[in-house]
């Protein structure tokens, strides 16, 4: 990292042209993206059965969610996302260093994020509400399948906040690069393919929120 | 190089933030009230316009390749095929009631 | 021998580094075939074990691991990555005229995806094993012993490294094509490998959340597919097949596409309603999804769901029988030589027709109920998965050895092997059909006398599909080492791969190719 | 292998068929088997024919090119997709029969477990491993599992159905023939498995309706009661004798002594017999998986110490026979 100059990317050797090399990437990157949906698809899809099943679980369970803190983190994660897609439209312009400053901002909500996604859980694990067989809450009376609810609580939030920080990681992987100036208007494509990842991880959030938190 | 690609105006990211944020405040208010049993569909249409905003601009769907949405939009579909069958098969079951 | 692939670097590192997609071929190949190699010793044990009535050398705890080994190594370590991470690989930039596959980094991540699941999943030796059957059906999976976490962990592993290999075709295929090649100058095999790809794209993550879920279930006691905390085990079924049965086509769908290139080539005749079979191959992974419930008439769904999905198969068996009927009408009129991978083709014709007939009879409701969980079954989709998808990858693999390696096979020995295989195959599978009219359930570690004889009958059978392949072996042992060499296009076929030198070059082709007209045009 | 087959093809065949909807069923079997013995000889036989009519003669031959033949390739989409939807009808039909549980009929509960059937009757007699019902009678069996998902498969009787925990599942038979037919567990549920087996015996009206009400312990002596208890529910893992199978054999167990999984030993007394058939994972002997069902609420209490007394009867045989 002694050298902050700026280096032309290379197109891989078996690809014809650049316009091709992003073509491909970005159709990989969506690829991917639908294998995410579909895998927390699953979640949501089991979480929308039993919430028919047993609709008064459901409905004990979200009294036990803070929804300020809920509201709180969809208000970050939607700035981060802001400031993801504004790294981009600056590196497009040529202006690196906001580019960079914009990614930087990114890891900080991602970091906001985490920071109260571990007030919830430790407060909730503080407890007794943990998932399925661990389950020890005893303060009030409550209904016998609660532990359900939190198991679809934990796996959720849980398979999400993994793929914040998953996100987290290759940010700074970017940030790292785009201080190395890798990035400028004819070059751009992994801080495009991050930015999709972490848009979709800002999406499921998005569901996620109103589910878990406000179910009536 | 890839400098023909769309940049999408400043501006245009600002306001959809700005409208994501009233969004947000707008499914907590609603939650506050009972619609009986509009309040999940309430809930999840709100969710999916501010999905289709975070799609459309941030994600760069309105201004890429057709194929992406298309690509998205199947995995979505298998979701709901998943979803239809399974709930169809636990609602048609018959009970069998004991008799003992 | 001038540069090529195989001695452009050497050393073990320049191998297990590679980006060049035929390297990672080969080294999906050596996996593949080992692998290949543990689950047939198991099944031989399990049918020695099947041999007599009572226990004849292995109790029923160390027969169920046996089982469970040779259904989840076959699925998910050999047919699985078979045809589509070995050939496909090598074969599909080849095929369209491409320098490599569109991401080569991505390739190699897929191959070590493969070998550390395989790994872990093998780490459950050290915790008792794993006795569920591969199928991992929920409240068993939770009660039993504790390797059951990590082979479903490899498992959940090695889905990445399908859903990888997949998301590499579907984008090469999308990007990659020489000048000149539209849709529908893609030969078949590309064909049916794009559309397996879509379907290990869609389906495996759904089997990974389910994975994981059930990891979750074994460490957390999450409840969701166990009836103690209010979960329903039925669900799990629904979710696991959602994968698992598109998953038989990830199998089966590129053996149709190496069996349309052979059936073309030995016959020396363009293919018969090229878009018919291009598009049933799509049909076919499409309706794929919509069909699993077939593996569940018994289990406690509903009677309507039932039918939806029986009346869903049904659907599934007309793409597969154009493709059937077209790969017949291309042989009419035809110049067929019967060498070796013809033979395979037709071997693979033979069976499949068995094994689709018997998949109609299962998917009829009345029918199946009868039948279901028996060896009716397991003889049904061995007719399919060994008869069809293996038979495909032995023929596929006499088929393009010259171009792999530069050397030719001996034939002799080649037609033997053909022999031994389809002789013993049913000898030892065809017997499980009578059984499975019997009523003799499958994964019995013991039966009642009267199952006996047939029960020998398929362990004789099986001893020969055996030999078979250790004849398979020792020929491509003999190819390798001192196999004549081979010229760039032995067969006289007329896809690209046969254009370049055998071995290919690093890059595939000294001049990238302009393609001008039909892939099967024979002049 | 010849005298195999000839030896065995008189029993190779389907079981008897023993209710109405057992024959209906075969009907569809053998017309399904006719129609694709057909449809494959018409297949292989065509690819034969043309494998041998168009050998390569010269390695010269001009094949002509033949692309397409729609007509051709309508038909035998079509013609396929119609036989296709008739035994989807059909098979939809028995099916739906299948699952029609008739109003009136004699209903009978069923328990799975780790690796017995249990049967309980209205009147509050209970049997394992022998289903007991009247013939020409509609017969409903309401069913459960106790832990894990096992399958009641009657092949006789052509019917199967998945038994699971937590819910009810049902399976409905009117039985046309008198005698005995295996019933078997047909989806996996572990190391005995295969040894889960019971009998359907389908018996007269009368003779069925003095079985329900015989005490089955009439006249028995306390170890006689703890053997036939032993016979229709230990046997799928235990022994009378010293074998091991997926639990320790019996003989010699009383007064001898025992060493945990989890440490300790003890010498086998009544209390400790009681409390490994009531909560077995309580003590697991070394050596042994956790596998055992508990039985605690399944005996009565002379059905226990009969049990007791049983096992403490059981000696080592001398084994030289």
């Amino acid at each position: 990292m002694s050298t902050v100059e700026a280096k032309p990317h290379k197109v891989a050797h078996h690809f014809d042209s650049a316009e091709q090399e992003v073509a491909a990437s970005k159709l990989g990157i969506w690829l991917f993206l639908c294998t995410e949906i579909l895998m927390f698809g699953g979640l949501f899809v089991g979480y929308a059965i039993y919430k028919r099943m047993y609709p008064e679980i459901f409905l004990q369970g979200s009294t036990f969610l803070d929804w300020k803190l809920g509201a709180l983190n969809t208000v970050v994660l939607l700035v981060s996302s802001l400031t993801m897609a504004l790294s981009i439209y600056y590196a497009q312009k040529g202006q690196s260093s906001k580019s960079t400053s914009c990614l930087w901002l990114t890891l900080l909500c991602g970091f906001i994020f985490m920071g109260v996604k571990y007030i919830e859980y430790s407060h909730k694990l503080h407890l007794g509400l943990a998932p399925g067989a661990f389950f020890s809450y005893t303060e009030t009376a409550t209904l016998q399948g609660l532990p359900l609810y939190f198991s679809f609580y934990y796996c959720m939030t849980g398979l999400h906040g993994s793929h914040v920080l998953a996100g987290m990681v290759l940010i700074f992987w970017l940030i790292i690069r785009s201080h190395k100036k890798h990035f400028g208007p004819s070059y751009y494509t992994p801080l495009e393919c991050v930015g999709l990842f972490w848009h979709l991880v800002d999406l499921i959030w998005i569901y996620l929120f109103p589910l878990l938190y406000l179910v009536e | 190089m890839s400098s023909n690609h769309h940049i999408v105006p400043f501006n245009v990211y600002i306001k959809v933030l700005s409208a994501l944020l009233v969004l947000t405040v707008f499914t907590v208010l609603v939650a506050q009230m009972d619609f009986g049993v509009f309040n999940v569909l309430i809930a999840m249409g709100i969710a999916t316009i501010k999905a289709t905003l975070v799609l459309l601009f941030f994600m760069h769907l309105k201004y890429d390749n057709k194929l992406f949405p298309v690509i998205f939009l199947a995995g979505v579909f298998f979701l709901v095929v998943i979803f239809l069958f399974c709930e169809f098969d636990i609602m048609t079951r018959i009970p069998e009631s004991s008799v003992l | 021998m001038s540069v090529n692939y195989l001695n452009e670097k050497k050393g073990l590192t320049s191998w297990l580094f590679t980006l060049d997609h035929k390297r990672i071929g080969i080294l999906y190949m050596i996996t593949v075939f080992t692998f290949f190699l543990v689950g047939g010793v198991f099944a031989l044990l399990m049918r020695l074990e099947l041999f007599g009535a009572g226990e004849t050398f292995i109790p029923a705890s160390v027969y169920n691991q046996f089982m469970t080994f040779h259904g989840a190594i076959m699925v998910f370590m050999v047919i699985i990555p078979g045809i589509p991470a070995f050939l496909g690989n090598f074969f599909l930039p080849l095929q369209i005229g491409a320098k490599d596959v569109a991401f080569p980094r991505v390739n190699l991540l897929s191959w070590y995806c493969l070998i550390v699941g395989s790994i872990v999943a093998l780490c459950s030796l050290f915790f008792n094993g794993v006795d569920t059957g591969w199928t991992f059906y929920t409240p068993y999976s939770i009660r039993t012993d504790n390797g059951t976490l990590w082979v479903v962990l490899g498992a959940f592993i090695m889905g990445f490294s399908s859903i990888l290999t997949g998301l590499n075709f579907i984008v090469t295929v999308h990007t990659l094509r020489a000048k000149g090649m539209g849709f529908f100058q893609l030969p078949l095999f590309v064909w049916s490998l794009y559309s397996t790809a879509i379907i290990q794209v869609l389906a495996t993550p759904v089997l990974a959340i389910t994975l994981l879920l059930l990891s979750a279930e074994r460490i957390m006691g999450i409840g969701i597919f166990d009836p103690k905390l209010g979960g329903d085990p039925v669900l799990f079924q629904h979710f696991f097949w959602f994968y698992s049965h598109p998953a038989v086509y990830i199998m089966i769908l590129p053996a149709m596409g190496v069996i349309s290139e052979l059936i073309t080539t030995f016959s020396r005749k363009t293919i018969f309603g090229y878009k018919a079979i291009a598009f049933s191959s799509v049909g076919i992974a499409a309706v794929s999804f919509f069909v699993w419930g077939h593996h569940m008439f018994v289990s406690g769904q509903s009677e309507w769901v039932g039918v939806l999905f029986s009346f869903l198969t049904m659907l599934v068996g007309v793409p597969t029988a154009i493709k059937v009927f077209n790969w017949v009408a291309t042989m009419y009129q035809g110049s067929i030589k019967f060498d070796t991978p013809m033979l395979y083709a037709n071997g693979f014709l033979f069976l499949f027709v068995i094994g689709g007939v018997t998949g109609i009879m299962l998917a009829t409701l009345a029918f199946d109920v009868h039948v279901h969980d028996t060896y009716f079954v397991v003889a049904h989709f061995h007719y399919v998965m060994v008869g069809g998808t293996l038979m495909a990858i032995t023929g596929g693999l006499y088929y393009w050895l010259p171009k792999m390696f530069g050397r030719m096979y001996n034939e002799f020995w080649g037609r033997i092997s053909f022999f031994l295989i389809f002789v013993g195959f049913n000898v030892t599978f065809f017997p499980q059909f009578i059984l499975g009219f019997m009523g003799m359930p499958r994964r019995y570690h013991d039966y009642v006398p009267a199952y006996e004889p047939l029960n020998q009958l398929s362990t004789f059978g099986s001893w020969m599909i055996g030999l078979g392949f250790v004849v398979v072996f020792f020929v491509v042992l003999q190819a390798l080492f001192k196999g004549e060499k081979a010229s760039s296009n032995p067969w006289g076929a007329v896809t690209l791969e046969w254009q370049t030198d055998s071995p290919p070059p690093h890059e595939n082709f000294h001049k990238t190719p302009v393609v001008g007209k039909n892939p099967y045009e024979y002049s | 292998m010849l005298y195999l087959l000839i030896n065995s093809a008189e029993a190779a065949w389907l079981p008897v068929a023993a209710t109405d909807l057992a024959k209906e069923v075969d009907q569809l079997i053998y017309f399904l088997l006719e129609i694709s013995v057909l449809a494959s000889i018409l297949v292989i036989g065509g690819f034969v024919y043309f494998s041998i009519r168009f050998r390569r003669k010269s390695e010269a031959d001009k094949p002509p090119a033949i692309t397409h033949h729609y007509l051709l390739e309508f038909l035998w989409s079509f013609i396929p997709f119609v036989i296709f939807m008739f035994v989807f009808g059909w098979g939809w039909l028995v099916y739906d029969k299948m699952r029609d549980h008739p109003k009136n009929a004699l209903e009978i509960h069923v328990y799975g477990q780790m690796w017995n059937w249990d049967f309980v009757y209205k009147n509050g007699r209970k049997s394992s491993r022998v289903l007991t019902v009247p013939v020409d009678k509609p017969v409903k069996l309401i069913m459960s599992s106790r832990d894990v998902i096992h399958s009641f498969f009657i092949p006789s009787f052509r019917i199967k159905q998945d038994v699971l925990p937590g819910s009810y599942t049902a399976l409905s038979f009117t039985a046309r023939k008198k005698g005995k037919f295996p019933v078997f567990c047909a989806e996996f549920c572990g190391a005995g498995h295969s040894s889960m087996l019971a009998t359907v015996h389908v018996m007269g009206l009368r003779e069925w309706e003095e079985w329900l009400v015989k005490d089955p312990y009439k006249g028995m002596s306390i170890s006689q009661i703890g053997e036939s208890v032993f016979q229709k529910s230990c046997t799928a893992c235990h022994t009378a004798t010293q074998e091991k199978r997926i639990g320790p054999g019996l003989a010699g167990l009383f007064g001898a002594k025992r060493e945990f999984e989890k440490g300790g030993s003890l010498v086998v007394d009544e209390n400790y017999i009681r409390e490994s058939i009531l909560n077995p994972s309580a003590r697991v002997v070394k050596g042994y998986g956790n596998m055992m069902t508990p039985f605690a609420g399944l005996l009565q209490e002379e059905e226990m110490t009969g049990l007791i007394e049983y096992i403490k009867s059981l000696k080592i045989e001398q084994k030289d026979k």
